[in-house]
């Protein structure tokens, strides 16, 4: 059953009005007046937000609001009708995005507190929740796309938002082109769907529409759109192969990294995914893909992370390894376990973020896990927290990932995908050993801290430490609204979603219990590992790096894809621009035939004029040419 | 005044009333200037212009009346009339632009005038001529004063060079054409043209006296009308001419010239088109083209102007070419835009002229649109129409023309006709470029003490424009004027078969 | 007395007009050029008599007086061209006029 | 007939000129130059709002005899394909006569309001004739402002920039010329009549050989204006050296008129042709939206690298409009008003900047978000506009017209989408060469931010560009039903075209090929 249900508007109306406050009014009525509307107006969309979502949950399952606004594209019997949509998915959706986006906003006053930028960074933060809420919200394709590309361009200004930096403005555009590319795929998609409807007289792009005719885009067309839209999604939510900018993308704010590279924009593809369910269901072989590439990419991106230095880069990647898990899920049909996990994710990666930024805050900016060391006495809520989330991450039971994790493995195995969750299983224990890596790199053995930075070490302000501690609690209970089934109140969750999403229907029989066994035992190796590594033997590392020299280099340069996308994309396409076409093709040939017609029509000119000698005689001989010729024209005439 | 005295003459010289008027003037002048200091010319000039006005009111008084006059020596119908208003508008301008010019340059004021009014009088005596005889003195009329007009900067060596090279082609192309009379005198037995128009029909138009006759005396016109190849003469006599005079050879002469060329083939050899309108295609071709690709290299504007007239007389040709009714009315009103805008062009640079020819390079206009930017604004408006912008009157000549052609299917012949028009707007638009967009010319206009010039370029503007938007009754006379002439020359025909 | 065949006539007014042309073309002197021309227009004069009187129509009579005129007109006229030349330049070659060209 | 409203819009102006080319005293020339802008500024407001969106014919028309002779007659009438882009003019000229008298134009600036304003006669003419001649005479007399424009206040090689662009256009307009009247040619034989009115020239019968001709000289006349590739060379050098108000009047509305000269003239007069030439032009367009990104993103010349843009940007225009059908036409009409609007603003924009600095050299530049940051938030703005960013104008043009030409061709559609990729890549890049990073030439730390007058320029378009991407429909309605109209004659054209096809097909198989003739004639 649908009920209208006007306030969602009010849900983006309010971080509307924060972009407006702070462009216009934010620079001039100053830090105080940023400070409380910034972070402010998104509490209030999270109330409203929150209101919806109770609404919602005391309906009848199954049933949605809705906000129509106003018809926006209109060309012949293609229309768009722009409106707001919250279902249990959507509902979900924007609980994490106002919700999580709220705390990390109010962590964000401590964090900024000395930027003098302020006012520009919250404007961004706001439009960026606004993006965000669109792309949940949207009721149908072209609206989503909206959204994607608003948050692709926030994440571009927050990215680059320390401009006078080159490397950062450089990698914010990265970030940028790389999304346009998914992008591109993401409008094909569209189109395809668009086209494939229109061919049986139906326009439209209205999600609950599409569901309804789903029947008609049957075969190709749903392939090729799931794939189409997969590669937006591999751009925004950081896959292979378009994955590269999100590692670069931690150069800006920490906040920043940890909403939107963390919490919220990266799992807008899962969401999408989630969203287009029906279609994905008619295209086993785009699903298969999707899973395939998320499994490799959990796998990937985890052996990466094993290296990594820079705990924001470890961060990085630990997230397009999480996102390749959530994809794993979607892509094996567990389409609640992907949303379940996007959930947790977001509490327990949103806190390792915040955690990470109030490390490096509390070191004035230092990055390397070699410069840490010992910091536990120094901060003890940010240790406590971002162990509790480094325990959810590796999955340990009880905690929120664990839950999640499991239903994605269990969902990648019963499926049929035996090889894709064994390489879920083991990137579970690579996790385990890359996060305890950090922990006990940041945490524990001695301090490597650099002297003159050792004495001024201090904890974060509450405003900072208050978001840490209540996103330590979600990572800790969140998980619990989708126990086993049998314990308690079961997968509650997946019943939650089920009327949207569907039920996940096992192709393989399996004891779930054996599956998070495994998973579970290979994450305890990995923390083992750590444990060994990084705090038994802290030698060992430097050993096996020596030796295993050619696999070290490897992964510490990942993989170097950026230079193979260098060697064969980025070099020969600015060759062929500037060399080929703009000197070649344009100034040479086609402009010099151009300018080769005048100078051809000038020197004709000059050569009929040297014909002028000035002499009588000559201007009477060619005369006479003429008489000649046209007195044998007539002779010719007449001997014809 | 016109009506009651043009009453009481007997018809036969009524029609002529005009040439007498403009010959009586002629000689009036002569004699009045006899004690005239060439200085103060300028009374004389007045003179002239009071004549040419005289004339141009006898002339409106015959329009609309038909027939022939001498025992048919002279064809009296809207053509000739058309003609007459045309050629004395001309001879008009002409005159506003020699008032001061004369004087500053010392020129031999009654010999000026008086010639200058003889050369329209032949002009005139071609327009309305009935048979061969009559053309050929018309046209020895005009060429002969002309030759000496070109000369009268007696000082001048470029002056005098220009009158023997005009000189010497002029007879020696007068005598091709007086061969050709003779062939066709031969072939059809008569010089009448309403007679000859009768007789060419059936095997005649294979007589190969007659073909031959058709044959020199295209050359003979397509030296007149400066169609390539008989155009060597055109750049060079316009260059070393009085300006004023090239002015007047350009529309003038081409006037009197075209008047000719369109009545002699057009109207009376019109039945033998298919004989001569191919000829006539390549004519027009070669002219438009060599005329614009010579002119983009030119430097001298004088120069310029002459080698733009060829190709301007190319785009006649092709009108000519088509030999159609229509393609006749499109010529005659090109050829009235084309004077028009002409005229003012040359007025230009006249006003733009220092002592001598000095100031003719078209470097010397630069930045003239600082100093002067009425010149240059009305520089700008000629340059435009020459080169067929529309709304002017040269558009709409070029669109008459083409549309005519079109509708004979001369596809080939319009495309490259086109084509020139690029290239002629090319080097109309650096004399543009050079007013407007560069500095530091040396010209300097002093119009104020020169209201004549004033008027003849303000008169020229109006008009270029005039023609252009509102071409409705022009393009009226213009086909009228065709039109009756070809109606005459039926209705003889008619006369002569029963 | 026999009548002498039109062609022959003819003939020769077109030889005595080539011959004009030729000199025109080949002579330096700009009187010589000029002279040809008169014999140009005379071979055309010739054309005209016979043809008149083939044709038995006085046209052709009437109009070789006319030419005579104005070829005696344009000698007149030519001839004082010529002499102001020789006054500013001193010479009567063809070549030597050459200021304007190009 | 009529109401004379148009023909008030249209020469208004003209009158403005040649009042303000009496005047003494400079400013006051400004000054009225202005308000004389502002009367067919508001005329033509009114005739948005008095627009019936729901007739799809010509409104307002005006018809008197002119020229008898020939049949040609003082047309005038709007309908939906020309309203918009008669707005668009006039706010584009008022616009960038109020920022050329801040300062950007010093010496003559008589002669630069008169031709400013002759302009505007010229392109409103052009749009509003329904007579062919009227519109010839409008759409050369639009020329020659421009030439001035560029050859008297442009800059660098300011004459040879001129020079190529009158020559290029002459080119095509002349062959035009010759193909018009070829056509009333051709329809006095069919209709014993001449005339150069559209709607009766809509109907001549012709060959299949003339009409291919035909097309051709209309379609290069209009390929020459657009410019489509490869006929393109004219723009970067005329956008560069033209000053700013000659850039913006050129890439808003100048280039439009290539674009719609195809829908008013080329595939109306031809649609058997138009629907034959689909994949060349497809071909064309898709070439133009790559090759023009590419190139621009090499430029090293803001200028240079924008009037690039507008190459691959006119590319998506040509690309929407032989998609041939509602959406990718409307999407077209949309994105020329688009296309003008933000391009217009980044011409502006460069325009005070190199007030500011004399110099356009991208390299010249870095870090200027510092020193000018309400310039560089607006400069942002339209860029991002110009982009194609959901939320802006440019995007529900470029939807449109992508979705119009997947519907006709897919691969056209999937080459088209790699624009948005690029675009995005040459944008960014140069703005993050000129914006960001740290301040390289001490000049640029010192150059002030935008002054009251250039805001007041600029912000009505950031309003035209946020309105128009929000609520685009008050637009695409008015334009619709005329795109619908004029895509009848195409539609018979493709059931013709495929109907043949059906038999080409039946030919080798047994099956009774007037059975299926009959039912594509009862579909058509």
């Amino acid at each position: 059953m649908n009920v209208e249900f006007a306030a969602l508007a009010l849900i983006l109306v309010f971080p509307a009005l924060g972009v407006l406050f702070n462009t216009f009014l934010g620079p001039r009525l100053g830090r105080r007046a940023v400070n409380v509307v910034g972070p402010g107006m998104m509490f209030l969309s999270f109330t409203v937000a929150t209101w919806a979502f109770i609404t919602i949950f005391t309906l009848p399952a199954g049933s949605a609001l809705y906000c129509p606004l106003w018809r926006w594209i209109e060309a012949g019997s293609f229309h768009v009708e722009l409106g707001l949509r919250v279902d249990a998915l959507s509902g979900v959706m924007i609980m994490i995005v106002t919700g999580v986006g709220s705390f990390i906003h109010l962590y964000s006053v401590g964090y900024m507190a000395h930027d003098e930028d302020y006012a520009r960074f919250f404007t961004y933060m706001n439009l960026f929740a606004l993006s965000m809420l669109i792309l949940v919200l949207a009721d149908n394709l072209v609206m989503m796309f909206v959204g994607w590309e608003g948050v692709g361009l926030c994440s571009y200004l927050l990215i680059a938002f320390w401009y006078t930096n080159p490397q950062f403005a450089y990698n914010g555009r990265k970030a940028f082109i790389v999304n346009r590319i998914g992008d591109a795929g993401f409008l094909l998609g569209i189109f395809t769907i668009l086209s494939a409807l229109a061919h049986h007289g139906v326009w439209t792009l209205n999600f609950t529409e599409m569901q309804a005719h789903a029947s008609l885009l049957e075969g190709t067309a749903a392939t090729a759109a799931g794939l189409l839209l997969f590669l937006g999604a591999t751009g925004k939510s950081a896959q292979i192969p378009l994955y590269v900018w999100l590692p670069d993308a931690m150069v800006g704010p920490t906040p920043v990294s940890a909403l939107i590279h963390a919490a919220t924009m990266v799992t807008a593809g899962v969401y999408m995914v989630a969203r287009l369910n029906f279609l994905y269901m008619l295209a086993p072989d785009a699903m298969m893909v999707v899973a395939t590439i998320g499994a490799l990419t959990a796998f990937f991106a985890g052996t990466v992370a094993i290296v990594q230095p820079d705990i924001k880069r470890v961060l990085a990647y630990s997230t397009v390894s999480q996102l390749g898990y959530m994809f794993l899920g979607v892509g094996s049909g567990a389409f609640a376990a992907g949303i379940f996990h996007v959930m947790t994710h977001a509490f327990f990666k949103g806190l390792l973020f915040l955690c990470a930024g109030s490390v490096i805050h509390s070191l004035e900016g230092e990055q390397d896990m070699n410069k840490m060391g010992a910091l536990r006495k120094h901060l003890p809520i940010t240790f406590w927290t971002m162990l509790i989330a480094t325990l959810a991450i590796t999955a340990v039971p009880g905690f929120s990932g664990y839950f999640s994790k499991d239903l994605i493995l269990e969902g990648a195995y019963e499926s049929g995908h035996f090889w894709l969750w064994l390489l879920g299983a083991i990137t579970a224990g690579i996790t385990g050993f890359y996060m305890f890596r950090l922990i006990f790199m940041t945490f524990f053995g001695e301090s490597r801290v650099e002297p003159d930075k050792l004495h001024h070490i201090h904890e974060s302000p509450a405003v900072m430490t208050i978001p840490l501690i209540v996103l330590a609690v979600l990572a800790t209970v969140g998980g619990w609204v989708g126990l086993p089934d049998g314990l308690l109140w079961g997968d509650a969750f997946a019943r939650f979603l089920s009327p949207v999403v569907g039920n996940f229907k096992p192709a393989v029989a399996a004891s779930p219990a054996m599956l998070s066994a495994v998973a579970t035992g290979l994450g305890g190796l990995g923390i083992l590992l750590a444990y060994v590594f990084y705090l038994r033997l802290p030698g060992l590392p430097m050993i096996l790096a020596w030796r295993l020299k050619g696999l070290y280099d490897l992964l510490l340069e990942k993989y170097r894809i950026d230079e193979l996308y260098n060697l064969i994309v980025t070099r020969p396409l600015f060759f062929i621009s500037n060399q080929i076409l703009n000197r070649g093709v344009d100034q040479f040939v086609i402009d010099g035939a151009a300018n080769g017609a005048g100078i051809a029509v000038e020197a004709g000119g000059e050569m009929a004029r040297r014909s002028e000698t000035g002499n009588v005689q000559h201007y009477a001989f060619v005369y006479l040419i003429g008489v000649v010729a046209i007195v044998s024209y007539y002779v010719y005439l007449v001997i014809h | 005044m016109s009506p009651f005295n043009l009453a009481a003459i007997n018809f036969a010289w009524l029609p002529i009333l005009p040439l007498i008027a403009v010959a009586i003037g002629a000689i009036v002048v002569l004699l009045a200037g006899v004690r005239v200091d060439d200085d103060e010319s300028e009374g004389l000039g007045w003179l002239s212009l009071a004549t040419v006005a005289v004339a141009f009111v006898l002339a409106l008084g015959i329009v609309g009346q038909t027939g022939v006059a001498f025992a048919g020596a002279i064809s009296v119908d809207g053509f000739s009339a058309f003609f007459e208003l045309v050629i004395l508008i001309a001879a008009a301008f002409t005159i506003l632009m020699s008032l001061d010019y004369a004087g500053e340059n010392h020129l031999a004021g009654a010999e000026y005038y008086s010639l200058l009014l003889f050369s329209a009088l032949g002009m005139m005596l071609m327009a309305a001529a009935g048979d061969l005889i009559v053309l050929f003195l018309g046209l020895e009329t005009m060429s002969i004063a002309v030759y000496v007009l070109v000369g009268l900067r007696r000082r001048d060596p470029r002056s005098n060079e220009a009158a023997i090279k005009y000189f010497l082609l002029g007879a020696f192309s007068t005598g091709f054409l007086l061969y050709g009379i003779a062939l066709i005198y031969g072939a059809t037995g008569t010089i009448k043209l309403a007679p000859i128009h009768a007789a060419l029909a059936g095997p005649m138009l294979s007589n190969p006296l007659l073909l031959l006759g058709l044959a020199m005396m295209l050359v003979g016109f397509g030296f007149k009308v400066a169609a390539v190849p008989f155009h060597m003469w055109t750049p060079d006599v316009y260059e070393g001419a009085p300006t004023p005079i090239t002015a007047f050879m350009a529309v003038g002469v081409k006037l009197g010239a075209f008047a000719g060329f369109v009545r002699i083939f057009l109207v009376n050899f019109g039945p033998a088109s298919i004989q001569w309108s191919e000829v006539l295609w390549v004519v027009a071709a070669i002219t438009m083209t060599t005329g614009n690709l010579i002119a983009v290299v030119q430097t001298n504007i004088k120069r310029m102007l002459a080698y733009s007239a060829i190709a301007h007389a190319g785009y006649i040709l092709v009108g000519m070419s088509v030999a159609t009714p229509e393609a006749g009315a499109a010529v005659l009103y090109y050829l009235l835009a084309y004077a028009f805008t002409n005229l003012g062009a040359f007025a230009i640079v006249v006003a733009l002229e220092r002592r001598g020819t000095a100031g003719d390079l078209i470097a010397d206009y630069r930045g003239i649109s600082t100093r002067s930017p009425a010149l240059a604004a009305a520089m700008t408006l000629f340059l435009l129409s020459l080169a067929g912008i529309p709304p002017l009157a040269g558009f709409m000549g070029k669109f008459y023309i083409f549309s005519a052609a079109l509708r004979q299917g001369y596809v080939g012949l319009v495309i490259i006709a086109v084509l020139n028009a690029v290239i002629a707007a090319y080097y109309y638009i650096s004399v543009i470029v050079a007013m407007y967009m560069e500095e530091g010319g040396a010209n300097e206009a002093s119009m104020a003490r020169k209201p004549a010039l004033v008027a003849a370029i303000g008169l020229a503007a109006i008009a270029t424009v005039l023609i252009g938007i509102y071409p409705a009754p022009y393009l009226t006379a213009a086909s009228n004027a065709y039109n009756s002439a070809l109606g005459e020359q039926a209705m003889h025909a008619a006369a002569l078969n029963q | 007395m026999t009548m002498v065949p039109l062609t022959y006539l003819m003939a020769l007014s077109a030889a005595i007009f080539a011959i004009g042309v030729v000199g025109f073309l080949t002579r330096r002197n700009i009187l010589v050029m000029f002279m040809s021309i008169e014999l140009m227009l005379n071979a055309v004069n010739l054309a005209f008599i016979s043809l008149g009187s083939r044709l038995g129509s006085m046209d052709g009579q009437v109009i070789v007086f006319f030419v005579m005129t104005v070829a005696a007109a344009e000698a007149a006229v030519g001839l004082g061209i010529i002499i102001t030349i020789f006054r500013n330049r001193e010479t009567v070659h063809a070549d030597d006029l050459t200021l304007l060209r190009w | 007939m009529g109401s004379g409203l148009l023909t008030a819009v249209i020469f208004f102006p003209l009158f403005g000129a040649i009042f303000v080319l009496m005047l003494r005293d400079e400013r006051a020339a400004w000054n009225s130059a202005f308000i004389f802008s502002l009367v067919p500024l508001a005329l033509s407001f009114y005739l948005f709002a008095a627009f019936d969106s729901h007739e799809a014919g010509y409104q307002f028309v005006e018809q008197y005899p002119w020229i008898p002779q020939f049949g040609i007659s003082y047309h005038l009438g709007v309908d939906g394909i020309s309203l918009l882009l008669v707005l668009l003019t006039t706010i584009l000229i008022s616009l960038s006569l109020l920022y050329s008298a801040g300062g950007d134009i010093e010496k003559r600036p008589r002669e630069f309001c008169f031709f400013l304003l002759a302009l505007e006669t010229g392109l409103l003419g052009a749009l509003l004739s329904v007579d062919v001649f009227l519109f010839y005479v409008f759409w050369e007399v639009m020329l020659i402002p421009m030439y001035f424009l560029i050859g008297i206040w442009g800059h660098g090689r300011k004459v040879y920039a001129a020079v190529k662009f009158v020559l290029f256009t002459m080119l095509g307009s002349f062959l035009m010329l010759v193909a018009i009247i070829y056509l009333v040619a051709a329809a006095k034989q069919s209709f014993g009549r001449l005339s150069f009115d559209l709607p009766l020239l809509y109907q001549v019968p012709l060959s299949e050989t003339q009409a291919r001709w035909l097309f051709a000289a209309f379609a290069l006349a209009f390929a020459i204006k657009v410019p489509m590739w490869p006929v393109h060379t004219w723009l970067p050098d005329a956008h560069t050296e033209a000053p700013t108000a000659g850039s913006v009047i050129l890439a808003g509305i100048m280039l439009k008129m290539g674009t719609y000269g195809f829908l008013r003239f080329a595939i109306p007069l031809f649609p058997a042709v138009a629907v034959e030439a689909v994949p060349l032009f497809l071909a064309l367009a898709v070439i133009g939206i790559i090759y023009g990104a590419l190139v621009a993103m090499s430029q090293p010349d803001l200028k240079r690298l924008i009037a690039y843009s507008s190459v691959s940007h006119l590319g998506f225009v040509m690309l929407g409009i032989f998609a041939l059908n509602p959406q990718g036409i409307d999407g077209a009409i949309y994105q020329m008003l688009n296309h003008g609007i933000s391009t217009g603003a980044l011409f502006l924009l460069v325009g005070m900047l190199y007030l500011r600095r004399h110099t356009r050299e991208i390299s010249e530049f870095g870090g200027l978000w510092k020193s000018v940051p309400i310039y560089a938030s607006i400069f942002m703005f339209a860029m991002l506009s110009s982009a194609g960013l959901p939320g802006l104008n440019g995007f529900v043009g470029e939807f449109l017209i992508m979705a119009g030409t997947y519907l006709r061709s897919w691969p056209a559609a999937a080459f088209a989408v790699s624009g948005i990729v690029l675009g995005a890549l040459y944008l960014f890049w140069t703005y993050e060469r000129v914006m960001f990073g740290p301040i390289t030439h001490a000049v640029n730390a010192t150059i002030r931010d935008l002054t009251g007058r250039e805001i007041a320029v600029l912000v009505p378009l950031m309003a035209l560009m946020l309105f128009m991407g929000l609520y685009p429909a008050p637009l695409i309605s008015r334009l619709h039903p005329s795109v619908e109209k004029m895509l009848e004659g195409v539609r018979i054209e493709q059931v013709r075209l495929e109907r043949e096809h059906h038999r080409d097909a039946l030919a080798q198989t047994i099956a009774p090929a007037p059975k299926i003739g009959v039912q594509t004639a009862s579909v058509k």
